[in-house]
This record gives C-alpha cells, sequence and structure tokens, in this order.
C-alpha cells in the first residue's frame, strides 16, 4: 500500500510530524481529536492505522490548560479553593477535599466531627453522580444513546441534592479549610434518604438493560486488558487499579476522615479489562450508597466548620503537606510546600485521570479503532483535570 | 455435552437482547421526565445560588447594610468585587460651624459621612459564586441571589452596580422585598 | 406498450413524492420514539407534536450552503449523494402494495430489488474516497466489506422463501400467501426471516450495525464531510432503502396486503410502519457491534444458517413435488 | 527505607510523620544514584505518584513521590538541580509512567530529564516551549531548609548541609544532632 496524491500528508502541527517521523511506510495516521466525539473534551490521540489496526497511539495534551498551579502562586490557601471546582467537573468535590484536607495537614486544624461525616456525604454523592456521567459517556461511545438520558435523569436528582447545600450543579466550592461552607438542612437530608433507594431501584434496570447485553460484553470482554504490573508502572489508581484486581483504594489504606469507621467494601476484578473496570464502577454505586446510608445514621450534631477557620488573609506556616483521597477516577493528591509567605510556595495537583490516561498508548497497541475507542472510555478521561 | 451448554449460552445470550428491548419498551410507555421549560416552572431553582446582591438594612429595603469596609473586595480569590466609599458630604455652614467649634473644645469631629457604599462593582463574568465574599463579610450585607435568568448580550452586561441593583431590583417587586427584608430581619 | 409506460411513470411520480413524504415522516416518528425512549418529549415546538420539524430540518438543509473540501473530487463527491438516492426509485416500483398495485409487475422483480440494492454500497465508497478525508476512507471501507458480506445472507434467505412460492415476482409471492398469520411464509420460514431482518440492519447501516457511519469512532464515517443537501440525500437514502427492506420482508413473510377486514394496501403499510418501528427500537436499544464482530456473525453464523435453510427448504420442497 | 537504599549514596535521609506530612520518607539524593533508587523502588513493589519540582534558592528539587498498594506511606526521592543547567536523568525506563511527569515538570521549571524517550511539550504549547511558567524570581526564592520537612533524620551525608537549620550554632555536624533538625519543622 502506498500513498496515493489524495491521501498526501498536508504539513501537520509539531505533535503531527514528531509522531509521523517513526511512522511505518503506508500506515494512515490519523488525529482523533481535538474534536471528536468519543474523546470527552479536547483531548487528542494520535494514532497511526495499519487498516482498522491501531499501530501506535499518542495523547496529545494542553488543549485544556489552565495552569492551576501558577494560579496558587497568586492566591491565598482559602483564595484557591474555587479553582479546585474547576479541575474535574466530575468528582469536583474530591478536588475540594484533596486541597482543604493538605492545608488543614499543612496547618493541623482539626476538622468537626460533623463536618467529616458532611464531606464524606456529598463526596460520594458527588462520585455517584461521576460514575452516572461516565456510564452514560461511556455507553454512547460504544455506540448506545439511551443509557446517558436514564443515567442523567438520575444524576439529574443527585445534582438537585448536592445544589442544596452548594448552591452550585457543577463546579462545587463547597468545602472550606476546617469544615464545609453549610449544613445539610432537614430537606437535603431527606432527599437524599429518599434517593437512596431510588437508585437502588435503578441498579436492576442498567444491569437489564446495559451490563447484560450481550453486544456490550462483546465489547469490553478481554479488551484494553492492563496488567496489575503496568498499573505499578504507569502510577494508574483508582478503578482502573481495581479492574486489575489490585485493591487499593485511599479510603482504605491511607485512610482519611471519617471512613475507618464505616463498612464497605472495595470492589475489584480479576479480569483486569474493560469489563473489569466497568463492573468495578458499577459496583462502588452500591458500595457508594452504602456509606452515604451508614453516614446519614451515625451523624452527630455541632458546628460544621471549626471556629477561627482560615480567612482569606490567613498565611500557612511552613512545611509541607501531602494529602490523597479516593476520587471516582482514583488518587487524587495536592502536595503543598509553603515558605510561611502569603501565598503558597507550591501547590501540585497529582491527576489521576493523567496517570491513567498515560497508561493508554500502551493499552491501544495493537488493537483495532473501535476497541481504542472502548479502552480510552474505559479509563474515564475527564480532560480538565488531565490539563489542569 | 458441551454443545449443549454452548447452545444455552447462545440462546441466554440472545435473549439478553430481548431484555433490553423490554426495558426501552417499558420507558418508551411510561411518562417522561422531561419538564418542558419554558412552558413549566422548573423545581429546582429556589435553592440555586446565582450572582451576589447586596441585603437591605432592616429599617430602609433600600439601602445597603454594607458598611463600605472594603472586606469582601480583599477576600475575592477574582477581583471581582469594587467598593466606592462615599466622599464626606460637604458641610452646611452651621456644621462647619459646629465642628469649629468642637476642634476648639478638644473633642474629636464625629464622622457623618455616610456608611453605605456609594457604588459596588460587581464583574459576574469574573465571579466563581464560592461565597467568600460573604463569609468576610462583617456586616452580612451580601448574599447571592436566586436570580436564574441572568442573560445578556456583551461582557459589560455582567459588569453592574449592585447598590443600583439593589435599588432596581427592589422597585420591580416590592412585595418581595418586604419578605425578604423580613426574614432577614428576624436572622 | 403505452398503457405499461404510463403506468411505470405514474408509479415513478407516486414513488418519488412518497419516498420524500415517508422520510419526512420517519424522521419525525425516529426522533419521536427515540424520544419517548429516552423519556423526553422530542420534538415538539414546530408544529402539533412537532410535525413540523423535519420540513424545518429540510428546509434549513436545502438553505445550507453546499461544500466541498479542498482537493476532495469534485464529480465524484457530488454524484454520491445522488447515486444512492436514485436507486432507491427504482426498487419501489415492483414493490406490491396491494393486490394489483404496483408500478412495475414483472417476473423477476425480487431480482431487480437485490440487484439495484447492491448500487446503494457504490455510493458510499464513492463518497467515502472522493471527500478527501481519513474517516470518510475508512467509513467507505467499512460499508463496502460490511454490504457485501451481509448480501450473501441476504440473497439466500430471500431465496429459500422464493423456492416456496416457485416465482421471483412479488406479486405471486405475496398470492400464495393467505389472510390469517399461520398462512404466511414466516410460519414455514421462520429462520428465513431472521436472517432476512438481521442482514437488513447490516444492509441499511442500521445501528447496531451502523458502522460506516459509528459517530464515537469515525465521526461522521463515510458523509463526515457532507453538508446541506448532499446530507440530507444520504440520509433520504437510508430511510428509503429502511422502506424497502421492510416492504420486501412484508411481501416475502407478513403476507403482503394479506390480513382480515381492512383494505389490502392499509395492511401493507401497517405491516411496514411495525417492522420499521421494530429496527427503530433496535436502534434505540442496542450498543454498536465491533467491526470484526460484524463480519463474524456473518461469516460465521449467518450465512451457514442460510445455507441450511436454503438445504433443507430445496429438500423439502422436491418432498412436496415428489409426493 | 534505610535497608532498601543500602550501599547507594544517599545524601539525606529522614523519617517523617506520615499524618503529618503525608509522607513517611524523604530522601535527598545525589542526581547518580537516582535510577538505581528508583529500580529498588520498583523491585520493592512501589508504584509512582508523581514528579514535581520546586524553585528553592539551592537550585530545583525535583521531587518524586512514590507509594506502595499494601504498606500506607509514601516515600519523596529527592534530587536537587542547579538553576544554571538543570538537568536530572530520567527514570523513564523503569517507571513508564515518570515519562508524562518529567514532560510536565520540563514544561513548567524547565528541569532537563536526560533519557527520557519523548521530552517534547506535554501540557504548554510547543511555540512557547521554552518559557518555563512555575520559575520564581530569585529574589523570591526560599531556602530548601525553609520549605522542606526536615524529619527525623536517619543518615545525613556531612558534606550536605542544605536541609541543615541555620540557626544552631553546631549546625555543621548535623548527622550528630539529629533531635535538633525537628525543629525546623
Amino acid at each position: 500500500m502506498t500513498h496515493t496524491p489524495l491521501l498526501e500528508q498536508v504539513a501537520g502541527d509539531f505533535y503531527t510530524n514528531n509522531f509521523a517521523k517513526n511512522a511505518q511506510e503506508g500506515s494512515l495516521i490519523l488525529n482523533l481529536g481535538p474534536q471528536h466525539p468519543s474523546t470527552h473534551g479536547v483531548l487528542r490521540v494520535i494514532v497511526e492505522m495499519d487498516g482498522e489496526y491501531v499501530l501506535r497511539a499518542e495523547p496529545v495534551l494542553g488543549y485544556l490548560h489552565r495552569m492551576h498551579e501558577k494560579m496558587a502562586e497568586v492566591k491565598t490557601a482559602a483564595q484557591f479553593i474555587p479553582n479546585m471546582g474547576r479541575v474535574d467537573y466530575g468528582h469536583a468535590l474530591g478536588w475540594n477535599w484533596a486541597f482543604v484536607g493538605a492545608v488543614e495537614k499543612l496547618a493541623g486544624i482539626e476538622v468537626p466531627e460533623r463536618a467529616e461525616y458532611v464531606r464524606v456525604i456529598t463526596c460520594e454523592l458527588n462520585r455517584l453522580a461521576s460514575h452516572l456521567l461516565w456510564w452514560g459517556a461511556y455507553l454512547l461511545d460504544l455506540g448506545a444513546f439511551t443509557p446517558i438520558m436514564y443515567a442523567f435523569d438520575d444524576r439529574e436528582k443527585l445534582l438537585d441534592i448536592l445544589q442544596i447545600p452548594t448552591g452550585s450543579r457543577l463546579t462545587y466550592s463547597y468545602y472550606r479549610i476546617g469544615g464545609v461552607a453549610e449544613d445539610l438542612n432537614e430537606d437535603c437530608i431527606a432527599r437524599i434518604r429518599e434517593f437512596i433507594p431510588w437508585m437502588r431501584s435503578r441498579l436492576p434496570m442498567y444491569k437489564d438493560l446495559v451490563s447484560d447485553n450481550i453486544i456490550l460484553r462483546k465489547r469490553i470482554e478481554g479488551v484494553g486488558v492492563i496488567e496489575p504490573e503496568a498499573c505499578r508502572r504507569f502510577g494508574a489508581t483508582g478503578p482502573v487499579i481495581r479492574g486489575s484486581g489490585i485493591a487499593y483504594d485511599i479510603r482504605r489504606s491511607d485512610p482519611y476522615s471519617v471512613y475507618p469507621k464505616l463498612d464497605f467494601e472495595i470492589p475489584t476484578s480479576e479480569l483486569m479489562d474493560a469489563r473489569g473496570r466497568y463492573d468495578v464502577r458499577i459496583a462502588e454505586f452500591e458500595q457508594s450508597l452504602r456509606i452515604i446510608e451508614q453516614c446519614l445514621d451515625m451523624m452527630p450534631e455541632g458546628e460544621v466548620l471549626v471556629k477561627g477557620a482560615p480567612k482569606p488573609s490567613w498565611k500557612a506556616p511552613k512545611g509541607e503537606a501531602y494529602f490523597a483521597v479516593e476520587g471516582a477516577r482514583g488518587k487524587i493528591g495536592v502536595y503543598l510546600a509553603s515558605d510561611g509567605g502569603k501565598t503558597l510556595y507550591r501547590t501540585k495537583l497529582r491527576a489521576p485521570g493523567f496517570c491513567n490516561l498515560s497508561l493508554f498508548a500502551e493499552v491501544s497497541r495493537g488493537t483495532i479503532l473501535a476497541d481504542a475507542v472502548a479502552i480510552l472510555g474505559s479509563l474515564d478521561l475527564i480532560i480538565p483535570e488531565i490539563d489542569r | 455435552m458441551n454443545a449443549i451448554k454452548q447452545a444455552c449460552k447462545t440462546v441466554s445470550d440472545l435473549w439478553s437482547l430481548v431484555v433490553g428491548l423490554r426495558v426501552t419498551g417499558k420507558y418508551f410507555l411510561e411518562p417522561q421526565r422531561t419538564v418542558r421549560y419554558p412552558w413549566k416552572a422548573l423545581a429546582n431553582t429556589d435553592t440555586y445560588k446565582g450572582h451576589l446582591e447586596l441585603v437591605g438594612s432592616p429599617k430602609d429595603p433600600f439601602k445597603p447594610r454594607c458598611i463600605s469596609c472594603g472586606m469582601c473586595a480583599l477576600a475575592c480569590p477574582s477581583n471581582c468585587l469594587t467598593v466606592v466609599k462615599r466622599k464626606a458630604p460637604k458641610p452646611t455652614p452651621e456644621e462647619e460651624k459646629a465642628l469649629a467649634e468642637a476642634k476648639a473644645n478638644g473633642e474629636k469631629p464625629k464622622d457623618k459621612t455616610p456608611k453605605d457604599p456609594e457604588k459596588l462593582i460587581y464583574d459576574y463574568s469574573l465571579c466563581s459564586l464560592c461565597g467568600t465574599c460573604m463569609e468576610n463579610c462583617p456586616a452580612g450585607a451580601l448574599r447571592f441571589s436566586r436570580n436564574i435568568y441572568m442573560a445578556g448580550y456583551s461582557r459589560n452586561d455582567f459588569l453592574f452596580d449592585l447598590v443600583v441593583k439593589l435599588r432596581e431590583c427592589d422597585a420591580g417587586a416590592p412585595a418581595q422585598t418586604a419578605a425578604h427584608a423580613a426574614e432577614k430581619s428576624e436572622a | 406498450m403505452p398503457a405499461e409506460l404510463i403506468r411505470i411513470l405514474i408509479g415513478l411520480v407516486a414513488v418519488a413524492v412518497s419516498v420524500g413524504l415517508i422520510g419526512l415522516v420517519m424522521v419525525w416518528v425516529e426522533r419521536k420514539v427515540a424520544g419517548h425512549i429516552q423519556r423526553r418529549p422530542g420534538p415538539f415546538e414546530v408544529g402539533p407534536n412537532g410535525l413540523l420539524q423535519p420540513l424545518a430540518d429540510a428546509l434549513k438543509l436545502v438553505g445550507k450552503q453546499l461544500f466541498m473540501p479542498d482537493k476532495a473530487d469534485p464529480i465524484l463527491f457530488w454524484l454520491a449523494p445522488v447515486l444512492s438516492f436514485l436507486p432507491v426509485l427504482l426498487l419501489f416500483l415492483p414493490l406490491p402494495v396491494g393486490d394489483g398495485l404496483l408500478a412495475l409487475d414483472i417476473n423477476l422483480g425480487l431480482l431487480l430489488i437485490l440487484a439495484f440494492s447492491g448500487l446503494a454500497v457504490l455510493s458510499l465508497l464513492l463518497g467515502g474516497w472522493a471527500s478527501n478525508n481519513k474517516y470518510g476512507l475508512l467509513g467507505a471501507a467499512r460499508a463496502v466489506s460490511q454490504s457485501v458480506a451481509y448480501e450473501i445472507p441476504l440473497l439466500l434467505s430471500v431465496l429459500a422463501v422464493s423456492f416456496v412460492a416457485g416465482s421471483l415476482n412479488l406479486a405471486e409471492v405475496v398470492k400464495g400467501q393467505g389472510t390469517w398469520p399461520w398462512n404466511w411464509n414466516i410460519m414455514t420460514q421462520p429462520l428465513a426471516f431472521l436472517i432476512y431482518m438481521v442482514s437488513a440492519l447490516g444492509e441499511t447501516n442500521r445501528a447496531p450495525f451502523d458502522l460506516p457511519e459509528a459517530e464515537s469512532e469515525l465521526t461522521a464515517g463515510f458523509h463526515t464531510e457532507y453538508s446541506g443537501m448532499g446530507f440530507g440525500l444520504f440520509f433520504l437514502a437510508e430511510y428509503a432503502n429502511m422502506v424497502v427492506v421492510c416492504s420486501v420482508a412484508t411481501a416475502l413473510f407478513l403476507g403482503g396486503w394479506h390480513g382480515p377486514v381492512l383494505p389490502g394496501p392499509v395492511w401493507f403499510v401497517l405491516k411496514v410502519s411495525l417492522l420499521m418501528l421494530l429496527m427503530v427500537f433496535l436502534r434505540w436499544t442496542y450498543p454498536r457491534v465491533r467491526f470484526d464482530q460484524l463480519l463474524n456473525i456473518n461469516w460465521k453464523w449467518l450465512l451457514p444458517l442460510a445455507v441450511l435453510n436454503l438445504l433443507a427448504t430445496s429438500f423439502f420442497v422436491k418432498l412436496a413435488q415428489t409426493w | 527505607m534505610d535497608a532498601l537504599l543500602k550501599g547507594l549514596a544517599v545524601n539525606y535521609l529522614a523519617a517523617c510523620d506520615f499524618s503529618k506530612a503525608g509522607k513517611s520518607w524523604q530522601v535527598i539524593l545525589p542526581a547518580a544514584s537516582l535510577v538505581k533508587a528508583a529500580e529498588r523502588l520498583h523491585a520493592a513493589d512501589y508504584f509512582i505518584e508523581d514528579v514535581c519540582a520546586l524553585d528553592c534558592e539551592e537550585g530545583f528539587v525535583v521531587t518524586y513521590h512514590f507509594a506502595h498498594f499494601a504498606i500506607p506511606g509514601r516515600v519523596a526521592l529527592r534530587v536537587v538541580a542547579p538553576h544554571d543547567a538543570p538537568a536530572v536523568p530520567s527514570i523513564a525506563g523503569i517507571f513508564h509512567g515518570a515519562e508524562w511527569h518529567e514532560r510536565e515538570t520540563r514544561d513548567f521549571h524547565g528541569v532537563v530529564f536526560e533519557g527520557n524517550p519523548n521530552l517534547i511539550p506535554l501540557l504548554m504549547d510547543p511555540d512557547m516551549a521554552d518559557c518555563f511558567p512555575l520559575r520564581k524570581e530569585p529574589k523570591s526564592r526560599a531556602k530548601m531548609r525553609d520549605v522542606l520537612e526536615a524529619g527525623q533524620v536517619v543518615h545525613c551525608d556531612p558534606a550536605f548541609d542544605l536541609m541543615t537549620p541555620a540557626a544552631p550554632p553546631d549546625a555543621s555536624d548535623a548527622a550528630q544532632a539529629p533531635a535538633g533538625d525537628k525543629a525546623t519543622a
């Protein structure tokens, strides 16, 4: 197969040319994205293809890069919290928590117990919303249009609930250093209690419509096998690594907040493929519901914000802190270093999606294009989080 | 034996397709979940926190509680607030006389400048609705409005003076204002 | 024969009008059904219950600028949508809507339909190739291998029915069936019906077999670069093809115009609509199959089954004749 | 950790309180022994969390965070790269995931990772590849000992004085005064 004049390469950009340097004779270089239906935003993947087969793939990032880490250098710690809601629109509260948790660790601030419960409840609700979004979008990647509507039907309820304390629906900035901004009111708690059985009643429908469907099973079984060893080399976390059979969950391994008091399981799957990751996320619905249920029962009365919580003019003490939480996509880590100045000296955001996506080049090699899309979706990418 | 198993599996696999059709068929017949906005009202707008607004003082709902201290502008992560303080009013001759008298007596002159701001310029296009300004306001003079219908044709439509907004909005819905004011004063 | 010619001409005009109309109605039905499946109303702003929405869409498509990518082949690029739509008109001619109500009464009607429906894939290939787009090219390649593969079981299943009926004339096949469902060919040829329907989905590029235009992989496949009426014609041809395969299925398996009480054409339209509704439901329920699976389904399942079915049918037909 | 890094040239090794600083070990290495240390961590089943750099007065402190699936805690490997020619060997050959983190660090701080298979801009625009947004003004740089958690010193190379607190007069032989180091935290 030779290049025909009709398909002659037009001069590409820096990345295409850099990628094309190692291309095989007669292969087709295809840019998936930055505008492509299955890249969930503005991810761009350059793939070298031989017919339908992917020989090589290279994700190109940076289309949504906002340099949050630089912004952290010009804002004080308390002023930086709104940025955290914008890093990952899927699981904004996870990022909220990672940042305020890191600052609390740095300054040694104790959070009131009720606030811890409120954080767990809202964070888990947000995780459910994130998984629902992933579920719908993933099936859209696989060509099923209807599930996303059912998922959004449920997600809408969640967003309505989260809107009560936070006031927003997507980019929350709800946690504060030393607690949360507002307590959950009666109405909110009642609606959460209503939501739990509702969500449970929906899960069998998800199973019937999608999980058991033979077409879906054939699409994701055996696709994108990630060995635990590869997970380790790439630093993958979250459902990706649990889908590879490693029960690694920050909520259990580096427990924070009130998670040690709660009774929940860490779903894993030995399948290591897209199916394994799918199963893990579906199983996490039930676990999150369990956590929320227990928290509602155990939640004590009291303050939700510590007395003398840091104001925007507050200066963080000297030192460094690293705090990680389990986000919907994996380990969200925030590393802070402070020299005692007005702003933090260095803020490093560890995005789970970033590490998970770096696996893609390796996993997609030799698969066919449709599988590459299925793998990309199974990693659960949120581009703003990857690009930060 | 193996072949029978295989056949059974194939049948059950194909049956999963029928199950899927049953689910969509069921929902096809069920009522829709869509709210036909804007013909019907949405149920979740009352907990929404929209752009900032000033809280009227308990006595006069058109006069903000704000004391022009500027804490909100200082606290704002995105610098979207600007407080313009009132200039001291030009003293009338009597007042001037009184002032001079007071000075002569060695008393400190009382500041007659009204505390409420001349202007409170708010750039909604920069605001991230984090609520830091409200939390740092010593007078409790700021709150989120529930206005979900904020729309405009240009960036400048989102740059407005909250003091003016307070008057306008109150003029538009006096009854609601009274209710708001009452509610606030109770709080 | 001027009478015959006039009949064909009238038939052509009627077909052209009804194809346009069916296209519009089908767009509305598809969106409405999809909406209700997804628990939303679908189009409802334009006209009563959104009935005029497809018309508005069509007007919008017509009004759009015809746009061709740089370095595309202009002749082939514009030929492709026309070529996809024109043969469809011919396909309607031998379809018997009622007793004697058909434009072209020839003995090889079935053959004509099968032959001309094969042309459709050529237009997809042209469109994908000529648009100088990598997605288009991939889509075109998929379309060709898919259509070529699925044509075979389609043909074999149709053949089984015509063996039983002893004719390639659709009207004759329908006449061989009776009023009640147990008199229809589906009772004697259930497997052929199943194979036919699956292959028909593959032939018309309908989900879950819409690989050539799989939008999550190939953005829009062969019609990535088409806008305005170029896209509109592809779109219309897809729906027209759907109507053709469903009509043929009705005539071959579901007793055509036969049915109690109501007049023949009404029954015919009713049965066709039911099949179309089924196709719409399938689209909005299932994920898309992968390309290698698509071919596997065909070569490993449909084709052997169709061949077996054909052999068994011919055996029984022969047995019946000798007795 | 001590046993794990046995035989490697290590400048500074300190145990930290995981619940306070979020890491259990902090190791400052000369650039030459970084790859070997990474190999040993890999052999001990650690996984890479992230790579980041800190612009301090003494140079860029390139920090590699590692964690373990079974053992709670976090190990921070640190290499100090001088400002004038910041270069650190790449560990992308051992932890493949480090490739992207290293590219990101190059984008932000301009630290060159020698041996990275594909050291092209990752998050920054290739047209502005020479603009390093997280480099600080020389006057706003802080000293390493002011920013980094000192921890409980286990081992400190006598020649290495970047982490020793400036205040106590006996700072020169910090190796013998591990208790005093804690005061900087």
